[in-house]
């Protein structure tokens, strides 16, 4: 079991260098950084120091290294467009992105399985026949759709929604948080809502395959035929073995919200990341975009590490080892 | 009986799958629009009455013209004009047509690339097997969204702005393309896998037939289905994502909009009254995802529930 | 440990919210964009200006109805061309408490005057800056300087013991990203005090009870939300969370309008959208014509000129909210005239005609460059002039881009017809000229170079008697408007949609003013 | 009257196409404390009956009349809540251990929730009870085992928790549908014992559903033989299967290989298809027939092979698993030589290495003179033709994208590409004849035929490159026994017409026997004994011979 963390540990090293060696060729390979840097009344000889000093003429390898150095310690540099250090931009943004993400995590994965559940239970159901069908639909809505149309409904029309921003925000430490005030509760609806369907959608159709499945299989058969309650063995057969593709679902399903949270930041003015990144994508702001991208990478793979735990905690055929050698 | 059938078309017409799709009312209903979608758009030239990319054809003073049910509009523009004088029934044929020319290049892009490497490493496995799947995660780390974006980006700081407008579309293309080749690999090699340990590859191999006739005759028309089915999906995404990112304004140019761009434009005008100028192409872009869906949804359960 | 976090976290909630719930007489503002930095040295733009005008004061101003009136200096005398002197008005504090000196304001005219400034230019013709006595301050200008007053009312007066205790005593450069203590804080002279700081995001004003002035306004609180998706920003006017929106689009104007609770007020705005044609260049860089360069040629020009409906485009793009141009200036400056703004008869026949006498009877191509989030509609008139260029034969390439690259281009002489808008902060003609026509004119991109022009504006700058250098801005006007050497489109009507019991009255420089705007 | 009672059953499926009816007017009871043997060929309802009795059938099966009578109670009247008497009255034991055990819970948390469903008892007294159940059942320090998941025991023990399970809330009638026949047969004599067992302690009356007749004929006090749906014969095991009056059940009996003696060919009655001996082969006149010197073909030297699963992301490598040991053995021309063993004795690694499918860690394989680790290019093109393979699931082993026609040729146009269109065609049809399918199979896709035909064309594509060796790895052990006699019988004749060697591998003794001329005992991936065939059934010498003679279930009628 510990080589086996182990291992994924070394394999998350691995996925981040690669990610890392992308974003370090975002740097040197996009444009003259030096350029970037400097305005054009500088000298070339001012360039050429700069460049010494940068230390942009070492071997490549070399480069390379000290850029991994600075990303352990996120020192990204300075932002081209908005002059000031990513680092410090993107700390500002992180804790509305997180909220944003985290807020809709919990929507699309608890309704996701609710219903996903339901629609694997009663196949044949009208209510759940008509739950596919709009899930359906809701993989079918673009988040950018969708999210004009909360407004339209809600903010505009009905009025009893704010459409933009975070309400009245809090400050602790470094993070500025809104989930502590009426307006930032408020305001957290629609967006989080907007980013959540899609996914949630998406949720309820691989949950209700997976129930599907493993309602056909033998154990549950065997299970009714030693006459155990519908009750139990949906819930204590079915569900927990398909926990763990769920598991699997749930890992990835926060990453894409992350990146996701970039369209619904764009419609609802939330002061995150993924408006940030947007901008710096038009005016090719390269150490926002790499800091960025390096970021996300992270989350992933801290993700993919916790799905791993759970995995332990769930199948008992990765904790214990094997022991039946026939067959 | 079924062993009577000989003919294709009566094997065809015997088939259950051909059956359950005569059978299934969604499947029979998409198809049918999405055939519809697909001819209009790409005869657009054709059936479109204005053709809505050459300026000199349009009228300022026709902009804003509201659908032709709506009073003061007029049935020489069905759908409207936008701000433009464009007509909108026009302009959507067209953008839908370089959506899904975007979408269906993006997905053979990503199906090619993906089976070719996914089969390979379940047919050979070991080192190479790691590698390719290792690659997938670290693909897999960048969604779809956020790498089109990178890429796009890139290409922005590679190329002048003027050529950038020009290479969009193939930009596009790429982008969403390469980000979603990860999840054929996968499951063509997972297909591989189950189909390499099975007995009529071990016959062709003790026949004595080369690895590329054994993956490409025998393995590669086994592991199609799940490769199609996955394939429709992922064409709705593509579609989604190429409107996202066009809405974003980092897609096709709109000199020559695509429904996301549409849809972009048309959103300044959401709170003036001039809602049918985003409310067509937003409409247009829902029925064509969900009716390939649809069908991806039903094809899912008739050729193979399995895969998820 | 753990619940003690738990149970502060909440104590600061509830402040918040109390805080929120419990303010008299808010208004809460939006534009598309934020001030760039609080310091009124460091950064020159229309934003950053609107936030440094509630915060800090320059020694006169220009009122409600735009005309120069005293603000720090009750008055002033000019004792020869050369040499202006100020007196200060007596008991003016700063927002920290320290009371206004002389040096104060010395200081702050270097200040603007250093290297890193951004507002060097505007007094780049005073020469030196000192003290006379505690309420005294005599400027020396190189030269008569017959818009001296114009051009200080945008220096504004800063604390030198706060700048300096917080080494803020030169402006940072905006350029290469140096930012001070006072890009980030404030401590003015007006009538409002910056209480909240969160760049992109909200910044709090609040009423400064310690303000000199007679207070016309009735806040305690101005909350400014910079919302760059225009969608999301009328949205949230008409949902009532934001009272005024400085820059609302001319499109939702019909709907905010319409909503009962909700008021638009527009006004001629100081700048004129207009075209440029490069006429300098022996070749153009966009076109298939080789080896010379079409627009050169006059006749070219008209043709483009008159096949322009600049009614449609007021009808269509600006919702009725433009007036027609005749020349890049606007009511209101030095020189302007009715005669002078009127226009040549949209008529496409005669443009075809004259294309065919310059020799290009079926036209040529062209690129419009153009910005896309920089004036009212500006992509969607570019658009539309696409079109009607088409319909005389003319193919234009259309190439929108944002603001910032396409400036770059124009600057860096990229651009053979491009869009650009004008404004005159000092309302007198000479900053027209000087930048657009002069032949070594900053902004002159179109390379129009007339040596009688030229004379006519050294003119302009020297001459102290009013009516020969109004006699010499006339003459260069019907030059310059004869030659057609830009194509002017229209003067933009800007529009500001609040709520019917927030009344800020509109200003046609773009500029609130808080002190006179009151919530009932 | 008995205690379960079945008059008229009659169940129907309802498919797309038609109504089939898999089970018609089926009568017959069960006393408490006997065994009755449910006997028949796939698809003759023998399992749908069983699924009826706890109204489990699989849509959309459909019971159409008749009656179950459970005592007083109709279970076959939908008014009736049959899932009340699921596990309490009427246990179910499944056929795979494997997949009937939920993987996520241990198998204490499975009878305790089983047990509690049924029994009003508190949590510890639950508990006791499900750990004197694991005893009664032979799992060996059941206290300790109590908090095991499934997949930490072994396929027999599994099976053992699983009718562990079955008996939770004692029930009167045991339902078990081939209950061994995923298991070894050392395993399968074990659990056969504890049916027979629990049956007498607990006066259980048990309805054992197998194809097996051998079993049957061991354990049944009654036996039922079905086809079709309908039953053919019943009464006591002498009585049907020592001299039954129905041919169906002459012939299913006849088809049964005899575990005591070595006969010629099966006899096959009436049988639809002709035999391959009776006409002539015309493949004969391509086949190069050059005398059997019985000179040894194959000769394997201390072979052994270990996987370990290297990759290279893994820091720490698992310990090898040795799938074979240090094996010699030499099969002479002419000859059909036997690997016998139960699951993972290695039998078919050997095959798979002797077929080149995959390389041994060591030891040397020669065939014919050359040592075949070393052929590479056209040699091995030449080896290859030389030595074919037939394999055991007859679904798996033929392209269901090719035509027939396509499979069979695909060897010969690799192995002679100047043939002509014209020439393969024929010998297509040739090799089809051979094999005593119909020309008009060669336009067919394999999904059109049974089991027993695709095996046929397995053997067709394998004859194709006109081999010396065949490797038959547990050919027939996938079908039904009538099949496997056929194609036992093909193959014997085959070998005669065409002087094959073959390799035959198999862990059914009896079919061994009936096939072979030398057999290799495997165990754990080591040869225990190599004998004739006769002597090793007479006399075995190796304990673990004799033990597996001991447990196979002997068919006598």
């Amino acid at each position: 079991m510990f080589s086996y963390f182990l291992k994924r540990i070394v394999q998350s090293v691995g996925v981040m260098l690669c990610v890392a060696l992308l974003s370090f060729s975002l740097f040197n390979f996009v444009g003259d950084p030096i350029n970037n840097m400097v305005g054009e009344e500088t000298s070339t000889e001012e360039r050429a120091e700069l460049r010494e000093t940068l230390g942009l003429n070492d071997p490549i390898h070399i480069q390379f290294g000290r850029f991994v150095a600075n990303a352990i310690q996120f020192n990204f540099g300075k932002s081209y467009q908005l002059r000031r250090p990513v680092s410090e931009l993107i700390a500002e943004r992180m804790p509305a992105t997180l909220e944003l993400v985290i807020a809709s995590s919990i929507l699309a994965l608890g309704f996701g399985v609710l219903l996903g559940v339901y629609t694997g239970i009663n196949r044949t159901g009208i209510l759940s026949n008509f739950i596919l069908f709009v899930s359906l639909a809701g993989v079918s809505l673009p988040t950018f759709v969708i999210g004009i149309l909360l407004i339209y409904i809600f903010a505009v029309i009905l009025g009893i929604l704010p459409s933009f921003g975070r309400g009245e925000v809090v400050q602790i430490g470094f993070w500025r948080t809104g989930l502590l005030t009426a307006s930032g509760l408020k305001a957290l609806i629609l967006p989080s809502l907007t980013l959540s369907l899609f996914q949630m959608t998406y949720i309820i159709r691989l949950v209700r395959a997976e129930i599907v499945e493993i309602l056909q299989t033998d154990y549950i058969k065997f299970a009714r035929a030693r006459g155990i309650s519908n009750h139990s063995v949906y819930f204590g057969h079915a569900l927990r073995n398909s926990l763990i593709p769920v598991v699997t679902i749930a890992g990835i399903n926060i990453g894409t919200l992350v990146a996701f949270s970039i369209i619904t930041e764009t419609v609802f003015q939330w002061p995150g990341m993924g408006f940030l990144f947007i901008q710096a994508v038009k005016f090719v702001d390269i150490p926002i975009m790499s800091a960025y991208l390096v970021f996300i990478a992270l989350v992933f793979v801290a993700i993919n590490f916790i799905v791993d735990i759970l995995y332990f905690l769930i199948d008992p055929r990765l904790r214990t080892k094997n022991e039946n050698q026939d067959g | 009986m079924a062993k009577r059938t000989t003919g294709i078309v009566d094997r065809i017409w015997d088939s259950d799958i051909f059956h359950s799709f005569i059978h299934s009312p969604t499947a029979l209903i998409s198809s049918c629009i999405l055939v519809i979608i697909l001819l209009t758009s790409f005869f657009c030239e054709f059936v479109a009455p204005h053709d809505p990319f050459t300026p000199s054809s349009l009228s300022l003073m026709d902009a804003f013209t509201p659908p032709f049910w709506v009073e003061d509009g007029n049935t020489v523009f069905l759908f409207g004009t936008d701000g433009q004088g464009r007509d909108l029934f026009s302009a959507i044929l067209y953008g839908t047509r370089i959506s899904l020319i975007v979408g269906f290049s993006a997905i053979l892009f990503s199906v090619i690339f993906g089976v070719l490497l996914g089969l390979t490493a379940g047919y050979f496995g070991g080192r190479y097997e790691t590698i390719i799947m290792r690659l997938a995660d670290v693909q897999l780390t960048i969604p779809s969204i956020l790498m089109a974006l990178l890429i796009d980006g890139v290409v922005r700081g590679l190329i002048s702005r003027e050529l950038h407008d020009e290479v969009a579309i193939f930009v596009l293309i790429f982008a969403i393309g390469i980000s979603e080749w990860p999840q054929f690999a996968r499951v063509a090699r997972g297909a591989t896998l189950v189909e390499k340990n099975k007995d009529y590859i071990s016959a062709a191999r003790i026949i004595g037939l080369p690895n590329g006739i054994i993956m490409f005759k025998h393995i590669l028309p086994n592991i199609l289905r799940p490769i199609l089915v996955i394939g429709t999906i992922g064409l709705a995404l593509a579609i989604l994502a190429e409107s996202t990112l066009s809405f974003l304004g980092v897609g096709v140019p709109p000199t020559t909009p695509s429904l996301g761009t549409l849809i972009r434009l048309g959103n300044d005008f959401l709170f003036s009254g001039e809602w049918w100028i985003s409310f067509f192409p937003s409409f247009f872009l829902v029925i064509l995802a969900f009716s390939i869906n649809l069908l991806g949804d039903w094809m899912r359960d008739t050729l193979n529930p399995k895969i998820n | 440990m753990y619940l003690k976090k738990i149970t502060s976290f909440m104590a600061v909630a509830l402040l918040a919210t109390i805080a929120s719930t419990a303010q008299a007489n808010t208004i809460k503002w939006s534009m598309k964009g934020d001030s760039l930095t609080l310091d009124p040295h460091e950064q020159n733009e229309g934003p950053t200006t609107m936030v440094s005008r509630q915060i800090y004061e320059a020694l006169v101003t220009r009122g409600l109805d735009m005309s120069i009136e005293p603000q720090l200096a009750t008055g002033w005398t000019i004792e020869n061309p050369t040499t202006w002197v100020f007196t200060l008005r007596k008991g003016v504090t700063f927002h920290d408490g320290s009371p206004l000196t002389a040096s104060d304001v010395v200081f702050s005219f270097n200040r603007a005057k250093s290297k890193t400034s951004d507002f060097k230019e505007y007094i780049d013709s005073v020469t030196s800056v000192e003290a006379v006595g505690a309420d005294k301050v005599k400027l020396v200008t190189e030269g008569p300087n017959p818009i001296l007053l114009n051009q200080i009312s945008n220096i504004f007066v800063m604390s030198e013991a706060w700048s300096k205790a917080n080494n803020s005593a030169v402006p940072g450069d905006f350029n290469a990203d140096e930012k001070t203590f006072a890009s980030s804080n404030a401590n003015g002279t007006g009538p409002f005090k910056i209480t909240l700081r969160e760049q992109d995001t909200k910044t709090v004003f609040e009423k400064n009870d310690g303000w000199w002035g007679t207070v016309e306004h009735n806040l305690n609180r101005i909350e400014l939300f910079p919302i760059a998706n225009s969608a999301t920003r009328v949205a949230s006017l008409l949902s009532g969370e934001i009272d005024i929106v400085t820059d609302a689009p001319v499109q939702d104007l019909k709907r905010i309008d319409s909503s009962a609770s909700h008021t638009v007020n527009s006004v001629e705005q100081m700048r004129t959208i207009f075209l440029g044609m490069d006429q300098g260049s022996a070749e153009l860089r966009s076109s298939n014509i080789k080896g010379k360069n079409p627009l050169a040629d006059k006749r070219v020009r008209q043709a483009f000129y008159q096949a322009i409906d600049i009614e449609a485009i007021k009808k269509k793009v600006m919702r009725g909210l433009s007036s027609p141009a005749g020349i890049i200036t606007f009511p209101g400056v030095n020189g302007y005239t009715t005669d002078l703004d009127a226009r040549l008869p949209y008529d496409p026949a005669a443009s075809k005609k004259l294309l065919a006498e310059a020799g290009y009877d079926d036209g040529f191509d062209i690129t419009l460059n153009c910005p896309n989030d920089r004036y009212v509609n500006d992509e969607a008139i570019c658009t539309a002039v696409v079109g009607m260029l088409g319909k005389v034969g003319v193919k234009v390439n259309l190439f929108a881009q944002t603001k910032s690259t396409h400036f770059q281009d124009l600057k860096n002489g990229l651009s053979d017809f491009y869009m650009l808008g004008w404004g005159v902060p000092t309302l007198d003609s000479h900053y027209v000229f000087s930048f657009l026509y002069d032949s070594k004119g900053s902004w002159n991109k179109v390379g129009f170079n007339n040596a009688r022009v030229d004379e006519l504006i050294q003119t302009m700058v020297v001459e102290v008697d009013p009516g020969k250098r109004n006699a010499a801005i006339a003459e260069a006007w019907a030059i310059v408007k004869d030659d057609i050497s830009y194509l002017p489109l229209h003067h933009q009507v800007i529009s500001w949609a609040a709520k019917s019991n927030v009344d800020v009255p509109i200003r046609p420089n773009n500029e609130p003013l808080f002190r006179f705007a009151t919530v009932n | 009257m008995d205690f379960l009672e079945i008059t008229n059953l009659n169940i129907s499926y309802l498919t797309r196409r038609l109504l089939v009816t898999a089970v018609q007017d089926v009568s017959f009871s069960v006393k408490k404390g006997e065994i009755l043997g449910l006997v028949g060929e796939s698809g003759s309802g023998k399992s749908t009956i069983g699924r009826a009795i706890l109204g489990l059938l699989d849509e959309p099966g459909k019971i159409e009349g008749g009656s179950i009578q459970l005592e007083n109670l109709n279970l076959a009247d939908p008014a009736t809540e049959v899932s009340a008497f699921r596990g309490k009255r009427i246990g179910l034991i499944f056929q795979d251990p494997q997949t009937s055990l939920n993987p996520v819970m241990t198998v204490g948390e499975q009878l305790l929730e089983t047990i509690q469903t049924h029994l009003q008892i508190d949590a510890g007294d639950a508990r006791k009870r499900a750990i004197e159940l694991l005893d009664d059942v032979g799992i060996i320090d059941a206290k300790t085992r109590f908090d095991d998941y499934p997949h930490q025991f072994s396929g027999g023990m599994r099976q053992r928790v699983v009718i562990a399970l079955a008996l939770c809330a004692d029930p009167d009638i045991l339902i078990a549908d081939e209950p061994t026949t995923a298991l070894d047969v050392s395993i399968q004599s074990q659990i056969l014992a504890l049916l027979q067992k629990l049956r007498s302690d607990r006066n259980l009356a048990v309805i054992l559903i197998t194809h097996d007749m051998a079993v049957i004929s061991e354990i049944a006090d009654r036996v039922v033989v079905l086809k079709d749906g309908r039953i053919v014969e019943m009464g006591s095991p002498a009585a049907v299967l020592g001299n039954p009056s129905q041919t169906y059940t002459k012939r299913l009996v006849s088809s049964v290989p005899p575990t005591d003696r070595r006969i010629h060919r099966f006899p096959i009655m009436n049988s639809d298809q002709g035999s391959a001996a009776d006409q002539n082969l015309k493949i004969l006149n391509r086949w190069q027939l050059q005398k059997n010197t019985g000179a040894s073909l194959v000769r394997v030297k201390s072979l052994s092979k270990s996987f370990s699963d290297e990759s290279f992301m893994r820091i720490a490598a698992k310990e090898p698993v040795h799938a074979v040991r240090d094996v010699s053995f030499e099969i002479r021309e002419g000859e059909s030589f036997g690997l016998v063993g139960e699951s993972g004795s290695g039998k078919s690694t050997i095959a798979k290495m002797i077929v080149k499918l995959i390389e041994p860690t060591s030891g040397l394989i020669f065939f014919e003179q050359d040592d075949i680790t070393t052929l590479e290019g056209p040699t091995l093109l030449a080896f290859r033709r030389k030595i074919q393979m037939v394999f055991q699931d007859p679904y798996s082993s033929l392209n269901g994208r090719m035509k027939i026609k396509n499979i069979i040729a695909e060897p010969i146009l690799h192995h002679n590409s100047q043939l002509g269109q014209m020439d393969i065609d024929h010998y297509v049809d040739d090799l089809l004849a051979a094999v005593d399918l119909a020309a008009s199979s060669r336009d067919r896709y394999p999904h059109e035929f049974s089991g027993g035909q695709r095996q046929r064309i397995s053997i067709a594509r394998a004859l194709a490159t006109q081999p010396k060796l065949l490797v038959c790895d547990e050919p027939t052990s996938a079908l039904d026994v009538s099949i496997q006699a056929q194609i036992l019988n093909l193959l014997k004749d085959l070998q005669e017409k065409l002087g094959l060697t073959i390799l035959f591998i198999s862990h059914d003794l009896p079919v061994v026997r009936q096939m072979c001329d030398r057999i290799a005992v495997l165990r754990d991936g080591a040869v225990c004994e190599i004998a004739n065939a006769e002597r090793l059934f007479d006399a075995p010498t190796h304990s673990y011979s004799r033990h597996l003679l001991n447990s196979m279930p002997k068919f006598q009628p």
